[in-house]
């Protein structure tokens, strides 16, 4: 068997005296489609955070594709070809849409800190720009201030500049918050193929998304992953039910997302 | 309680109020439906004077529009915004008091009798506000709406990004709530909680309302909800 | 010996006018977040006003008529000048206080003329108090001890029995929500700002008399406010004053000791007549306020007793 | 990916001639306007002025980086120009010796290329004070250079060998190598000197925003956070920018090295830090050209403006406060709205309110002016009056206080007029 | 012709040092009115043209470009060493590379003994005593006085306070061997508000005398936390005169603090001279008459111009060399080997016995007959080689 592209092993963060991630064992396999759900305050957008160097973990492991990761800076996880999103937009909103996602790109391409060459003249990341608005479809709003964009669109952003740097692995935290149904599933087409042989990982509340993307799902409570599996399993477990879904499961039997 | 008449809003050039008209009775939740964007947060800000209005809104009979927000405040209405705009660097309890308009004269509840009624807030009654989840967010912001003693409340869409059995605990509080005699206007999308605490449903398009009833009749009106609500 | 006991004296008195002048940026930098390049310049403006108040008639009108003065012209610039910029956030309201100083700085060379005004001690006060290893001690500074003990006091008893530091800082994060929750900002903020420049002002009419009156002195005081806040800490009143108590003493030591770099590391070779070598202790003085400074934000960000960070 | 794709790019991307009259042509017609300005024969007064303005464009450029493109807000970059000029004087001394001596490398060294000494040196001290300072931004990097440049301008009194105390160090230009057939003696020659380095140093500055780390500068002003998760350090592009920064000062430093010959501590000062503050944000730090626009009007301001009237700075002050208020994009940004608005199709609204707004403006102004220029006469106490266009205005008539209370109240009247227009106008 | 002679005065006008300079533009503009009086210098009208420098020497170059290039050929500064010595190299170097438009330095105040040695200069002269002379002069008074056995030299950190300090060490060596210098300090210039340290620090070392070049405000506040500290020894001083220092010194330091002047207004004055004094008192009736120098400088400059037939600077420069003036206190030379002026000096002392007061007080300033050094006797040693012109 391959490595996981992505592998915790009792992962552990507290601020203080609160215990936020209490212990979380997950192996998310390459080119795997895993959602992670959860009440709020569960700790996922913190374990988003761990994973992608944001916080450092209080003790524990993370391994990206064997390496260990905890407690690395952002930029150099990036590097190593993990990407994520954030669930409040994250974008430069005095650039347009353009240049946005060529932040993401220049750094992949080789670009890093050089300052003799001209942007301008670069080929190859106007290509893999145009390639990434294309893929997400906002070509026709490429010359526009990022910050001028309606609401779903800056998330659509927000994804585009996550993937743009050609990671293989992908958080998405939230990606569809706030978005009405059709923006919502035209979110749910373009990642599925955005991140098409790529590893994702997400987090929802959308459990139309959820049990519509994944292949797994892990259920994280307080801290705690309650329970992995694939959809069907997870729709089935009573603590699940119990701990998160509430009525809505019965919901999501009856096929009718919230 | 609250009467609106002919509310026009604009952003920049865009006219997104085309003269809305509702009224809200003492005691009674209503419930503002409608799509995506046709303006519904708008109506809830321009009644609070975030958005410039045009038009006449009233409240306990007296005209609002072009009052400060906090004149508008102490005349007993709260908001609760879309964006909950809690205060990230201070504490749980620290925004609790901050929602006491007038430390001299004691309001309904005190910060701890809150914080009893919700014990995931006292669980991080200090803790810096900035790092709660989203739901204890939003309950952290209806909390501090009430401390103000409000008679009307103003509900942005309480329950959006938040996991499904919290969506229900929220909804049930909204319920709690109304029962104190609060009158309650919500702001909502999903509509198995409108319908189940709201007295009478307003439903907008484009700037306007566009159906009013009780949740019963709206029950039956399968086209107002294919026309107005459904993409 | 008489060198300790006099730079001590000289060092808790010169420490105790800086805090009194830190203390007003302290309240409205840790309130309002505005970091007011313009402080020093109230405080310039608190001198004037005591120099021709107490010219008319006596110094103990200038001390009560000068620092209200200075905080109702801080009150106006706050509420017409200010109030606009706010919305561009704190580098939008940095550079207006930048602006405000030069303005004010000009304004009072216009007014008083460009030279030192002779704002002098009042006479009540003007006696040596006691006489120490053969020198006399003015009693005025003494005086000034006291201003500031009780400035700390009343201070300290402001900001931790009002409500006014809370709502303030949560309008830094969501105006709009604090007025929905029936507080009137723009009159907070008016009166913070105020405040602070009363106080600004008041260090200027004990200021103004105990050291010169110039239109110089406002430049030379602005960058020692802001390490005496930030070293001190952000919203940290008792943080300022040890700040400024610790500037204070090692500033007139520095002065004081009688020394220099080949005295102190002659041991590891330094000549007496090399350049670096006959660097005296003295002349650091005016350099150790800015090390610390530097020192601080790069160590603890959080100032000595801050409770967060810049 | 289809040609389509790259075809609708294509599109997007500006055309050759758009690229051309947006980015190239500025900077042609700049440089022609800087070489033809000899043709004129101007006085030696004209070209002091004009050699202090290609110093100061240079260095209020430079500044920008930081400012404007890399949202740094710096109160001690005099330190890298001062830097840059003292190693430029020093430089300037030893080619000095090294010809009247025994020869050597300084010897062979021209004068005409002392501003590379100067930003390699700018550039090695914002290499060593970076490193601490570029670690956060916001308010504690303004902090801390506000610290640096006090330590270092203390310093300047302290080693007398480097900055040369009170006194400063001096030098003279016409040593070494001649260039070009220029020996630096009269200000005409050093003109061309100053030209071709304004012109070097602005076209590198313009290269600059245009790169990569230019780009993520950018960026990382806008949202340091998102940075790290594309990929970037943003102390590293922080760093890097002010290592930059402080090179193209030190060259501006190395410029003024050349036309002032002298150099003293003060230069490194808070003073000229606070300067060429004023000089980028008035000109407008979100515009290339805004700092350019800047220096030219305050060196303007400084150097001729003080020759009418003592209270140049309160000017300066007022200009300041009003675009701080007012017009936060500076100059610039108000010739941009301009320029804009007349393509708006709401032109004439606007023609007719921005008519209303400087009618206010202007009024209001000259009420300002008599008012300042009766109060600095006053307070000289020399019994001077001040008479503009032949009146007669002390302190006591009545002519004089309706002068100061009539058109600042019309004025203020008219402004007040113009923002509610625009109010009613966006509704 | 009908153009009138421009001199540049560049000094501070503002600042801690703009009383100083301030007073001294009055006094040029009061010399000038005089001379105009008398039909101008060279039949030419005095215009001076006041240009503040905030004492900066780099200020002070652009104030020289500035002047030079509205065509002012005549360049009179005091305040400071520092900036002097800038305006001669600058004018030097103008000079060199601008023949036939030369200018002219005036030296009326900076005392740095290196501009009439080592760095002498054609196109400087000095109306004033350098610190050497002046030491001299201060030092003959110490060494009478048998109960000074402790001195304490402070100064301001700059060429000028460097090369008082340095005259003091070397002449006390000489003149008092068994004097102990107990401190030699220099503080920033301008910079000090409170001197209340230093002076604590002077009492604790138990000096019975302070040496001091100090002047402007670092003279004023100084003097001031000296008395406020109750020091009792005697103050030597360069520039007890400064504006601002009676007011400070007060009744207390009557004969405590002395200053080494050219003239002082309670001298025996002839009726001319004292018509003269109580001009200028007239016209600017917050100053006191002080800079006699300048009224020297201006007078030598009128019989240059007429000796030279011009007023074209080199013959103006070429005239004043070895030129004698007969002045109120005595005669002047100007010497021609180094463009040093020698003339009387006088130690005065601060007192309440005084026909003259200042700044409105009954005090003021008196030296007796055995006050008086004669001019020949402050001729010094100098090594300058001169430099001239063809
Ligand atoms: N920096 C921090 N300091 C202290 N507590 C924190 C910090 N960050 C997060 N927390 C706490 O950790 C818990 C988990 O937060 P997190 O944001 O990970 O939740 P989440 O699962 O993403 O919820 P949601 O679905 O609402 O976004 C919350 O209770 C929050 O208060
Ligand atoms: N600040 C703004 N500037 C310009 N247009 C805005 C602004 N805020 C909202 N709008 C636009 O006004 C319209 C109504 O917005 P509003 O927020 O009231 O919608 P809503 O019905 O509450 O929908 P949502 O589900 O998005 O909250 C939308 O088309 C929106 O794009
Ligand atoms: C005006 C004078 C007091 C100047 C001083 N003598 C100097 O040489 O610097
Ligand atoms: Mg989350
Ligand atoms: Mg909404």
């Amino acid at each position: 068997m391959t490595t996981p592209a992505l592998s915790i092993t009792d992962l552990r963060k507290s601020f203080g005296p609160a215990k936020i991630i209490q212990g979380v064992n997950l192996e998310i396999e390459k080119g795997e489609r895993h959602a992670i759900i959860g009440p709020n305050g569960a700790g996922k957008s913190t374990l988003f955070n761990l994973i992608s160097g944001g916080y450092h973990p209080t003790s524990g492991s993370i391994r990206l594709n064997g390496t260990e990761i905890g407690g690395t800076k952002p930029y150099l996880i990036n590097r190593m070809g993990l990407s994520r999103s954030f669930q409040v937009s994250n974008i430069f909103a005095n650039m347009s849409v353009r240049e946005n996602v060529r932040c993401g790109v220049l750094y992949s391409m080789g670009y890093g800190y050089s300052f003799w060459r001209n942007v301008g003249n670069l080929k190859e990341v106007q290509r893999k720009t145009a390639e990434i608005l294309e893929k997400v479809d906002l070509l026709d709003k490429a010359n526009l201030p990022a910050a001028l964009l309606p609401y779903a669109d800056q998330r659509t952003l927000e994804i585009a500049i996550t993937i743009a740097g050609g990671a293989e692995v992908i958080l998405l935290d939230e990606p569809t918050a706030g978005m009405s149904h059709s923006e919502t599933e035209r979110a749910v087409a373009l990642i599925k193929q955005a991140t098409e042989g790529k590893t994702l990982v997400i987090v929802e509340h959308d459990m139309g998304v959820v049990f519509n993307m994944a292949d797994r799902i892990s259920v994280l409570v307080y801290g705690e992953i309650i329970a992995t599996g694939a959809p069907s399993e997870i729709r089935g477990d009573p603590r699940v039910r119990e701990a998160y879904l509430g009525d809505e499961a019965d919901a999501l039997e009856n096929g009718d997302a919230a | 309680m609250l009467k609106v008449s002919d509310l026009h809003a604009f952003y920049g050039k865009s006219h997104v109020l085309r003269g809305v008209n509702m009224e809200i009775m003492p005691g009674e939740v209503i419930a503002l439906l409608g799509r995506n964007g046709v303006g519904r947060s708008t109506t809830a800000k321009a009644i609070m004077g975030e958005v410039p209005p045009k038009g006449e809104i009233t409240f306990k009979g007296k005209p609002i529009s072009g009052m400060e927000s906090h004149q508008i405040a102490h005349m007993g209405l709260g908001y609760v915004p879309e964006s909950r705009d809690i205060f990230p660097t201070m504490t749980v309890r620290e925004n609790l008091i901050l929602g006491i308009k007038n430390m001299k004269v004691p309001g309904k509840y005190t910060v701890d009798q809150m914080l009893d009624m919700f014990p995931n807030l006292r669980a991080r009654a200090d803790n810096a506000a900035g790092v709660l989840s989203g739901g204890e967010k939003q309950m952290l912001t209806m909390c501090r709406t009430l401390m103000g003693d409000p008679e009307l409340i103003i509900i942005d869409e309480p329950t959006e990004g938040l996991a499904p059995k919290i969506v229900h605990q929220i909804g049930d509080m909204i319920a709690e709530i109304a029962k104190t005699g609060v009158s309650i206007l919500l702001v909502e999308q999903k509509l198995s909680i409108a319908l189940r605490i709201a007295n009478r449903v307003y439903v907008m398009g484009h700037g306007e309302i566009v159906w009013s009833g009780t949740p019963e009749d709206f029950r039956e009106r399968e086209d107002v909800r294919k026309e107005w609500l459904e993409v | 010996m008489e060198t300790i006991v006099f730079s001590l004296l000289n060092g808790v008195i010169y420490g105790l006018l800086l805090f009194m002048l830190s203390s007003g940026l302290t309240l409205i930098f840790s309130m309002m977040g505005v970091l007011n390049f313009a402080h020093a310049s109230f405080y310039m403006l608190g001198a004037y006003f005591a120099y021709t108040i107490s010219d008319a008639s006596s110094f103990w009108l200038a001390l009560v008529f000068a620092p209200i003065l200075v905080g109702l012209v801080g009150a106006a610039v706050e509420r017409w000048g200010l109030r606009t910029v706010h919305v561009n956030g704190h580098v939008a309201e940095l550079l207006f206080t930048f602006g405000l100083a030069y303005l004010i700085d000009e304004v009072v060379k216009i007014i008083w003329g460009r030279n030192a005004v002779d704002y002098q001690i009042p006479e009540l006060l003007d006696f040596p108090l006691f006489e120490l290893f053969g020198a006399q001690y003015p009693a005025y500074r003494i005086f000034t001890l006291f201003v500031a003990l009780a400035m700390l006091v009343a201070l300290w008893f402001i900001l931790n029995r009002t409500r006014a530091g809370l709502i303030i800082q949560a309008a830094l994060s969501h105006p709009h929500m604090v007025g929905h929750l029936g507080h009137n900002v723009p009159r907070i903020f008016m009166t913070v700002f105020g405040v602070g420049c009363a106080l600004a002002g008041l260090a200027g009419v004990i200021g103004g008399n105990y050291l010169v009156t110039d239109p110089a002195m406002a430049v030379q005081m602005g960058p020692i406010v802001f390490v005496v806040v930030v070293v001190g800490g952000l919203g940290s009143l008792m943080g300022a004053f040890l700040a400024a108590m610790l500037l204070g003493l090692l500033q007139t030591f520095a002065v004081a000791i009688d020394a220099n770099f080949a005295d102190m590391f002659g041991w590891l070779g330094l000549s007496p007549t090399s350049e670096v070598g006959r660097i005296s202790i003295a002349s650091l003085a005016p350099m150790i306020p800015f090390l610390m400074l530097v020192l601080i934000l790069m160590v603890r960000p959080r100032g000595l007793l801050g409770d967060r960070e810049l | 990916m289809s040609d389509q794709t790259m075809q609708d790019f294509k599109n997007l991307a500006p055309s050759n001639s758009q690229k051309f009259t947006q980015r190239l042509l500025p900077l042609v017609v700049f440089a022609v306007v800087v070489l033809m300005i000899p043709m004129f024969n101007p006085s030696s007064l004209v070209l002091t002025l004009l050699n202090v303005m290609g110093i100061n464009i240079v260095f209020a450029l430079s500044y920008n980086m930081l400012l404007g493109r890399g949202g740094l807000l710096s109160f001690g970059h005099a330190v890298y120009f001062g830097l840059g000029g003292y190693a430029a004087v020093h430089a300037m001394r030893m080619i000095e010796e090294a010809s009247y001596g025994d020869g050597g490398f300084w010897a062979s060294y021209p004068v005409f290329f002392l501003p590379v000494i100067g930003f390699a040196c700018g550039a090695l001290a914002g290499a060593v004070i970076g490193w601490p300072s570029c670690r956060r931004a916001g308010t504690p990097f303004a902090m801390i250079s506000l610290g640096v440049a006090e330590l270092i301008a203390a310093a300047g009194f302290m080693f007398g060998s480097i900055f040369g105390g009170e006194e400063g160090i001096s030098g003279d230009r016409m040593n070494g190598p001649e260039l070009f057939g220029l020996s630096l003696g009269p200000i005409s020659e050093v003109y061309w000197f100053i030209a071709f380095w304004t012109i070097v140093g602005t076209f590198c500055i313009y290269a600059f925003t245009r790169t990569p780390l230019g780009k993520m500068s950018e960026a990382t002003r806008d949202n340091p956070e998102r940075v790290e998760f594309v990929g970037y350090d943003p102390q590293r592009v922080r760093y890097l920018v002010f290592i930059f920064a402080g090179g193209f000062a030190g060259l501006a430093g190395g410029m003024a090295a050349v036309q002032y010959e002298i150099f003293t501590p003060e230069a490194v000062s808070l003073a000229p830090s606070g300067m060429v503050l004023l000089m980028a944000y008035i000109g407008g730090i979100r515009y290339f050209a805004g700092p350019i626009v800047g220096a030219v009007v305050l060196t303007y301001m400084q150097s001729m403006m003080s020759d009418y009237s003592e209270a140049w700075l309160l000017y300066l002050g007022i200009l300041f406060m009003v675009v701080v208020m007012f017009a936060p994009g500076g100059l610039a940004g108000i010739v941009a709205g301009l320029i804009n608005g007349m393509r708006a199709e709401d032109r004439n609204e606007r023609i007719g309110r921005w008519l209303t707004v400087s009618a206010g403006g202007l009024l209001a102004f000259a009420g300002l002016i008599v008012l300042i220029e009766v109060a600095v006469r006053w307070s000289n106490g020399y019994g001077e009056v001040f008479e503009p266009f032949g009146m007669h205005l002390p302190t006591a008539s009545a002519l004089t206080w309706a002068l100061i209370l009539i058109p600042i109240a019309a004025g203020v009247g008219l402004l007040r007029l113009a923002m509610k227009r625009k109010e009613e106008g966006h509704a | 012709s009908a153009e009138s002679l421009k001199i540049a005065f560049i000094d501070p006008l503002s600042g801690p040092f703009g009383p100083s300079g301030q007073a001294g533009l009055n006094e040029w503009n009061y010399a000038a009115a005089q001379i105009n009086a008398k039909g101008g210098v060279g039949g030419q009208e005095v215009e001076i043209i006041g240009l503040d420098n905030k004492v900066n020497p780099k200020e002070s170059l652009v104030q020289l470009q500035k002047a030079i290039d509205q065509g002012v050929r005549f360049i009179a500064q005091g305040n400071g060493s520092s900036v002097a010595s800038a305006l001669i190299d600058a004018i030097e170097k103008h000079n060199k590379r601008n023949p036939g438009q030369e200018v002219l330095f005036i030296n009326y105040a900076a005392v740095d003994p290196a501009f009439t040695n080592e760095r002498c200069n054609f196109w400087h002269f000095r109306f004033d005593a350098d610190a050497d002379m002046k030491m001299e002069a201060v030092t003959d008074w110490v060494k009478g006085q048998d109960s000074i056995k402790k001195v304490y030299i402070i100064g301001q950190d700059y060429s000028f306070g460097k090369a008082v300090a340095a005259a003091a060490v070397k002449n006390l060596g000489e003149k008092r061997p068994d004097i102990e210098i107990v401190g030699n300090e220099l503080h920033p210039l301008g910079k000090v508000k409170d001197f209340t340290p230093y002076i604590q620090k002077i009492i604790s070392s138990g000096a019975d005398a302070i040496i001091t070049g100090n002047w402007g405000a670092d003279m004023v506040l100084m003097i001031k936390a000296a008395i406020d500290s109750g020091y009792k020894g005697p103050i030597l001083t360069y520039y007890g005169g400064s504006k601002g220092a009676a007011t400070a010194m007060g009744a207390a330091a009557v004969g405590q603090v002395k200053a080494i002047v050219e003239h002082n207004t309670n001298l025996q004055l002839s009726d001319a001279q004292t018509a003269y004094v109580d001009g200028y008192e007239a016209a600017y009736p917050e100053d006191n008459y002080y800079y006699h120098r300048i009224h020297n400088a201006m007078n030598m400059l009128a019989m240059a111009a007429d000796k030279a037939g011009s007023t074209e600077p080199k013959a103006i420069a070429f005239a004043l060399e070895g030129m004698t003036y007969e002045g109120p206190t005595g005669t002047l030379t100007m010497r021609e080997d180094n463009h040093q002026i020698l003339q009387p000096l006088f130690m005065s002392t601060f007192s309440d016995n005084v026909t003259r007061g200042v700044e409105k007080l009954p005090l003021g300033w008196v030296s007796g007959d055995a006050d008086r050094i004669e001019a020949d006797a402050t001729r010094t040693e100098t090594t300058c080689k001169m430099e001239r012109p063809s």
